[in-house]
């Protein structure tokens, strides 16, 4: 029918436009020589290689999961309390502490990016490794602030207050119902905090650029003399790290789920 | 079911929060704005003060134009992306489970591709050498390769790109929890698939939409890697122009001038739009 | 021909068959009930009428014509659906209005029309209230009048009264009924609500897996069901098996029953309702149609009194009036008496 | 305690600081037992920003940085650089005195450490006849052809525009003089296709020909001309723009005697030849105390008198200037 | 005392009262049905129970010990919600350990309780089933035996059959019946279903609006209701107004009526069940107790007869039994008879 070719046309090329550049990407990682050619020039392994024999790049590379790993679990450490306050009790005054969590998402980063700058050093630990975790873990709350907050809601109340007249006080009903029934949402708030924070160059760079070379800074950085195609077998491996963690969720959770979707008729 | 906060337990739970959040974004963030008010001191820094200078500065002609340019490219920006993501996510709601996640992992790693990144693999295929245009040529639609980038329509390619999977996952939950009975019961009504989609989800999902566009406004109005990659100088944002202040001029204070700028223009904007569509929620 | 007719009607989902081969004939201006217990495809069938979903195999012809592969908003058959999808961003008026407008017709025409509607539907003055907030019943009409305001060729409702409450919903099927015959349109309702069946039909389809039991009038589907899948499932009945002893005779633990109709030999099953059983005190003379038992216990509803028996082993339900309460309480040696024409004889389901 | 003998040196980060990670640090530590912790600093004045954010609460991410001399100048009218003692420097003897900074009341506070030049580059596949003036960039038929630098204090045009068109630099000393050199530059915004900021943006565009000709690093053409791209460098007749980076030593360092030995051993002339084979920077000392070969010097530098920019200005009338700039290029 | 009572409790949220002020008495061991139409707020009264709802005003004792203030948690109540609450992250065996298990309880003796429990809601085996894969009537089960895991004082449902399919509700409800009598538990059930209250109940406490109408066993709520709600919700019924005209004598539009428990003076209501009035042919005598009247139309159900009958100007409806069907039809002159002990003299609602 014609309908369905236009669809068909439509996702194909809402599909194409997505995929374009991360081919030109892909494509450039295998250039032989030294150089962003594309279409390549030749091909080879080596800027994969690259990532892990050369120092600097693996060191990058480790020094970006270990933060986006260190931000992410920051970040839903506040969001959790919050998020479960939020839904657990009546409270207005409230909403302005859940503002303040949306809101670093909401700032242009460089602003948030230099109100850390200042902030680092007037506090005097500029330069220490942790603060960009703090740095990431906050600007990333945002995230999973919005999972959480889903999750939550999704929660029966009902359920809790079956535990409670089964003899549950608020804290045996955190750990023993909430708990399990929210793990899926932090795990996804958590796995986007962890992507974006791997990618994020500004606030990174400014909280302590000099100390914690990310891989993002370290493309910057790279920008001086060229790009190398180990720009690009990074980005791939990004992206397949990306692939990898929702892949898994979506393994072993209910991905539409966790973004929100939600039918009636779910629950059988 | 919900409860007052009681104990000191129950305020311990949203203190920790609230304090991380106070000490590491609300005082960082009045940091910024007390710059706003410093003296620039030319040719070196600034030094504490209390002054409109900065202020004062940005209210000219010109950046009154980067500013309204600014708007309209990250409005632009979001019109565009809801208007290819609302029937894209619709769609993607109604096919099975297994489609949705297939595409939902594909749109969340793209989500995670670094700005530069995003403006090289644009920048390369808008090019002349490598570019578009040369599938173009060989398809006979253009006699000779051309280059595309950079242009206004390349920051926007550029920005569509890197909001679109943004848009998805926000309208995603709106779109899947609407009833699919009110298409239904539109077509067993005579409206057919098309005009069903128009007179019934589109309405229907209204609020959701200008919340959307008003994410993705706010979204792409902090954008300022895109417009330098993709675009001449004529196509920077204020975004732009405050990472060069802040980081090439030295002059923070003017920076945070500009963006407390920005972000109360941009704060306002919202409000308005969230007011309306208040209002028209209660009509 | 006149009526709507499904010619060996199939509907697959992936492996499993929801609808299995179905022929059917509706005549026009019925009043048709679906009626089957959850899952049984009732809401299937109804969405393959409207071409909500493509049958997997058979032809739909409405007046002999093949409406199969026509598509839905070609079709123009008003439904109602289980949850009304009323559309939340209209007011009642443009709700009902809805398909005047999509085809074009005059604001000043629909106006009318809305009105019309409304009035129809005892919702006169409702035209400019925003949906959300109406009362369910009121939603129900609303969705009644959009459903009606194309007056369609057939008019399809699923479980229409399902969300609304018990004194509500018998109200609603009496008026829903009142309103066909007012206007003939030929009417199919979806309900797992035999009660409401019997209330409101003129014809009854029983379905249970994806088949048809038997299709008659509500009467003859409470007098004669054709197999044991009917008898219970519309009111409560006894099954009780047994063994052909002689013309018209029926060998069943604990004596003989006698029945119409029944063949000349074999075993078949019984299906007795309770409220034609008649019990009386003693134990029985052990004439045919007649059997000893034992009361187990007995249950005073108010409107009727339940006596449970034991009878050969078998478990057997009486139902009686207060007034005609035997003077019997459990423990009791009773006689049952199972009148010849109560004794109705089942097919295979 | 071997802690104590080490220091931070900050220098930009990609293929410059990994070169002296290879080539230089490893002599200096191996000469003087002082290990070196080397930072990765970024382009542009971002790195002042932080040295400064920094200084005011008493840090410092590195003791020694390489800061190019707008920053520098910068820098010193905010003080954060800390005064040097060219008496335990005995070799900065070598270094030409133009790149020595030196604070207002004469104290030294950078000793130079590289220069680069910036020339007139083009793809030898697309311009087939090199260019050989400022001139070039002017011309009609180059329409959508250049890729230029973005900053007013990283291109330096206008030093080049009025070296080339009034007849020298100072012109720029008053603000009307500046307005029409502006105005001159303004005439060549039609032949520019980009205007970049990371240079590598312009280095790929140049390489395939998409964008032919612009101003850029002379030692990074000359890299990818020796691997085989179309990529040529030409010194101007006017001369091509010669830059430099100075080693600065951050106030809040505490480690103001080893960054002495450090620059000390940095501007040995022996040091500064490695520098230009093993970096291709231009040396600071004078060629004569170098044992660059003709072929090697040529690589790095030219025997044309070259452009050097109007610090003075840049850092005088800066906001004035990135003001003018800024709606110059916007426009 | 023992078992519970409510001292004047009153519940509000916000300014809406969803229970006026309401003192009741359960006795011990009792198997209570609240029974009320939609939002009368059972389910409010429910929670107080529970401890769910704070109680705006008054008090609840159990046993004589004053629980008002006591936190749910600590209450040990049983409680099955109207969803079930099952917990979904759990087996069906974890679910039922689940209030064991966070008092510490050993494994070895969870186990066992498990076992024990499914017996009695006769799932044995289940224990390791995800609760996602059982049926409606299994979840039920499960949700009961998990509320009984700790023999709780006080047994507390919420419409707890609503989500199951007639036949099943049926059985169900005789069940729980069943194992409320082995176990003795005071136990409260929530329903709107008044079949369901008096199928299972040992005393039906009826509300409308926040308010409690009548509290007696569902027999005397059938037969004696306190008022037109409880008449009128309860079954269905015809309600007569009169003036007293004499000693036990009722005048009423087209005759006079009997009636015992009649006051001396002033008007008064009278209840009748359709099932108590009795029909013949012919124009009636006029006697006291019976009225002429007209059929209006006639219903066959299957198992009743409903006769709608006109008297004068008033619209009665009578309920018999096919057996009994007097043989008439629509538009045919009848006399109407209304027994005395059938007229129930109602007090103000
Ligand atoms: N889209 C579908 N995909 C797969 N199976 C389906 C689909 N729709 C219905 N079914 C299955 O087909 C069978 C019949 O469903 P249908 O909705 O027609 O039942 P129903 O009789 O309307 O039941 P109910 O009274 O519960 O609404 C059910 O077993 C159902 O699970
Ligand atoms: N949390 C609440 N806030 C405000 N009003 C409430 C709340 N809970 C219940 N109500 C109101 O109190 C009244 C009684 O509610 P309740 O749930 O007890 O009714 P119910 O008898 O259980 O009805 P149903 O049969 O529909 O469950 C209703 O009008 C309801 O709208
Ligand atoms: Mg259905
Ligand atoms: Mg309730």
């Amino acid at each position: 029918m014609i309908n369905t070719f236009i669809l068909r046309l439509f996702l194909g090329a809402i599909a194409l436009f997505m995929a374009a550049p991360l081919a030109v990407v892909a494509g450039v990682s295998f250039n032989e020589r030294k150089s962003l050619s594309f279409p390549p020039e030749g091909f080879s392994l080596d800027w994969y290689a690259q990532i892990f024999t050369e120092d600097s790049w693996r060191s990058a590379l480790f020094n970006s999961v270990g933060v986006a790993v260190g931000a992410s679990s920051l970040a839903v450490v506040v969001a959790f309390p919050l998020a479960w306050f939020l839904w657990r009790f009546h409270a207005p005054w409230a909403r302005i502490v859940q503002v303040l969590g949306l809101a670093p998402f909401i700032l242009p980063p460089v602003i948030t990016a230099l109100g850390f700058l200042s902030f680092w050093t007037t506090a005097g630990s500029y330069g220490q490794a942790w603060t960009v975790v703090i740095s990431h873990g906050i600007f990333f709350v945002t995230l999973p602030l919005v999972t959480l907050t889903l999750g939550f809601e999704a929660v029966d109340d009902s359920l809790v207050e079956a535990a409670a007249t089964m003899g549950a006080d608020d804290r045996t009903i955190l750990r023993t119902i909430i708990l399990p029934l929210i793990l899926p949402y932090i795990i996804s708030g958590m796995a986007f905090a962890f992507v974006l924070s791997l990618n994020e160059y500004i606030v990174a760079y400014m909280a302590v650029g000099f100390t914690v070379e990310t891989l993002p800074i370290k493309i910057f950085n790279s920008l001086r003399y060229g790009y190398t195609p180990t720009m690009a077998s990074v980005t791939v491996l990004f992206v397949a790290i990306a692939v990898v963690v929702f892949g898994l969720i979506a393994r072993f959770g209910d991905l539409p789920r966790l973004l929100g979707a939600w039918r009636h008729d779910d629950d059988s | 079911m919900k409860i007052k906060p009681r104990t000191f337990s129950d305020y311990a739970t949203i203190g920790f929060p609230a304090g991380m959040l106070m000490v590491f974004f609300v005082i960082p963030f009045g940091i910024m704005i007390a710059v706003s008010f410093f003296q620039r001191v030319q040719g070196a820094f600034y030094e504490p003060a209390f002054v409109f200078d900065n202020y004062a500065r940005f209210l000219t002609s010109f950046f009154g134009g980067i500013l309204g340019f600014s708007i309209g490219l990250a409005a632009l920006v979001a019109v565009v992306s809801v208007l290819l993501a609302f029937p894209f996510t619709y769609i993607l709601t109604r096919m099975t489970r297994r489609t949705q996640v297939v595409w939902l992992v594909f749109l969340l790693s793209v989500l995670s591709l670094s700005e530069v990144l995003i403006g090289f693999g644009w920048s390369t295929l808008l090019s002349r050498t490598a570019g578009i245009s040369n599938l173009l040529v060989a398809l006979g639609v253009l006699d000779k390769p051309m280059s595309l980038s950079p242009s206004f329509g390349a920051v926007m390619t550029g920005m569509v790109y890197q909001t679109f999977p943004y848009t998805v996952l926000v309208l995603f939950p709106a779109l899947s929890r609407l009833d699919p009975s009110l298409v239904e019961v539109a077509r067993t009504l005579g409206s057919g698939p098309v005009r069903s989609f128009l007179n019934v989800v589109v309405p229907a999902l209204r609020n959701s939409i200008v919340s959307t566009l008003i994410m993705v406004f706010v979204f792409a109005l902090g954008c300022y890697l895109l417009p330098q990659l993709l675009g001449k100088p004529s196509h920077w944002t204020l975004s732009v122009l405050i990472t060069d202040q802040a980081i090439y001029q030295s002059n923070m204070p003017f920076a945070a001038a500009m963006a407390v700028f920005l972000v109360l223009v941009s704060l306002s904007l919202v409000a308005i739009s969230l007011l309306y569509g208040k209002k028209e929620n209660a009509a | 021909m006149s009526g709507l007719v499904f010619e060996s009607i199939v509907k697959k989902f992936g492996e499993f068959t929801a609808v299995h081969e179905t022929s059917l004939t509706i005549p026009q201006g019925k009043f048709v009930c679906l009626l089957g217990p959850s899952g049984c495809g009732k809401t299937t069938l109804l969405r393959m009428i409207a071409g909500l979903e493509a049958a997997t195999a058979g032809r739909i012809l409405l007046d002999g014509d093949d409406v199969t592969r026509i598509p839905t908003h070609k079709r123009d058959f008003g439904m109602v659906f289980q949850n009304l999808a009323l559309f939340p961003h209209l007011t009642v008026g443009e709700n009902i209005a809805y398909p005047l407008r999509i085809r074009g017709v005059s604001k000043s025409d629909c106006l009318a029309a809305v009105k019309r509607l409304l009035d129809l539907v005892q919702l006169p003055d409702m035209a400019g209230r925003p949906v959300s907030k109406l009362s369910g019943g009121q939603k129900q009409r609303v969705a009644i009048a959009r459903a009606l305001a194309l007056e369609p060729k057939l008019f399809l409702l699923d479980e229409p009264l399902s969300a609304l409450d018990a004194k509500l919903r018998e109200s609603m099927q009496i008026e829903l009924k009142q309103l066909q015959q007012k206007l003939g349109i030929t009417t199919i309702v979806v309900t797992h609500d035999q009660r409401e069946a019997m209330t409101m039909a003129d014809l009854v389809v029983v379905m249970s897996q994806g088949k048809v039991h038997q299709v008659a009038p509500p009467v003859e589907i409470y007098r004669k069901p054709k197999d044991a899948f009917v008898a219970d499932f519309i009111g409560s009945t006894n099954l009780i098996s047994g063994r052909i002893s002689g013309s018209g005779k029926l060998a069943v633990p604990g004596g003989t029953l006698l029945a119409d109709d029944l063949p000349a030999t074999g075993d078949v099953t019984l299906s007795v309702r309770p409220e034609n059983i008649r019990v009386t005190a003693g134990s029985g003379d052990n004439t045919p149609g007649c059997l000893a038992g034992e009361v187990s216990y007995i249950r005073d509803l108010g409107a009727s009194i339940e006596m449970y028996l034991s009878v050969a082993g078998q478990q057997i339900t009486a139902i009686t009036t207060p007034s005609d309460r035997p003077d019997i309480a459990a423990g009791d040696a009773v006689s049952v008496h199972f009148p010849k024409d109560a004794c109705v004889v089942l097919g295979d389901a | 305690r071997a802690q104590e003998k080490s220091l931070k040196i900050g220098a930009y980060g990609g293929y410059f600081k990994d070169s002296f990670d290879k080539h230089i640090f490893p002599e200096f530590t191996k000469a003087t037992g002082i290990s070196v912790e080397s930072i990765a600093q970024p382009t542009g004045e971002a790195w002042l920003v932080q040295l400064e954010q920094a200084a005011r609460a008493g840090q410092a991410p590195a003791d020694v940085s390489m800061i190019s001399q707008v920053s520098m100048l910068r820098g010193s009218a905010a003080s954060i650089w800390a005064k040097l003692d060219p008496a335990k420097m005995p070799n900065i003897e070598n270094v030409m005195p133009s790149f020595i900074n030196k604070y207002d009341d004469g104290s030294v506070c950078g000793v130079g450490a590289v220069t680069w030049y910036i020339t007139l580059v083009s793809n030898s596949d697309v311009i087939t006849q090199a260019p050989s003036s400022w001139e070039e960039l002017w011309k009609p038929d180059r329409a959508g052809q250049l890729g230029l630098l973005a900053l007013v204090t990283n291109s330096f045009l206008l030093d080049v525009t009025a070296k080339t068109y009034f007849g020298g630099q100072e012109i720029l000393d008053t603000e009307e003089g500046i307005m029409k050199v502006m105005d001159k530059l303004a005439e060549l915004k039609d032949n520019v296709q980009l205007w970049y900021r990371d240079e590598a943006q312009f280095e790929q565009a140049l390489k395939s020909g998409e964008i032919p000709m612009g101003q850029y690093y002379h030692d990074v053409a000359g890299l990818a001309a020796a691997d085989g791209y179309p990529v040529r460098s030409t010194f101007p007749k006017e001369g091509g723009i010669n830059d430099s980076g100075s080693w600065a030593v951050s106030k809040a360092s505490e480690k103001l005697d080893l960054a002495h030995v450090f620059i000390d051993f940095m501007s040995q002339p022996e040091i500064q030849t490695l520098l230009s084979r093993k970096v291709g920077t231009s040396p600071t000392v004078a060629r004569a105390k170098t044992s660059l070969t003709d072929a090697e010097f040529a690589s790095v530098s030219s025997e044309i008198e070259p452009i050097i920019p109007r610090y003075d200005m840049y850092q005088q009338r800066a906001d004035w200037l990135s003001q003018k700039w800024t709606e110059l290029i916007v426009s």
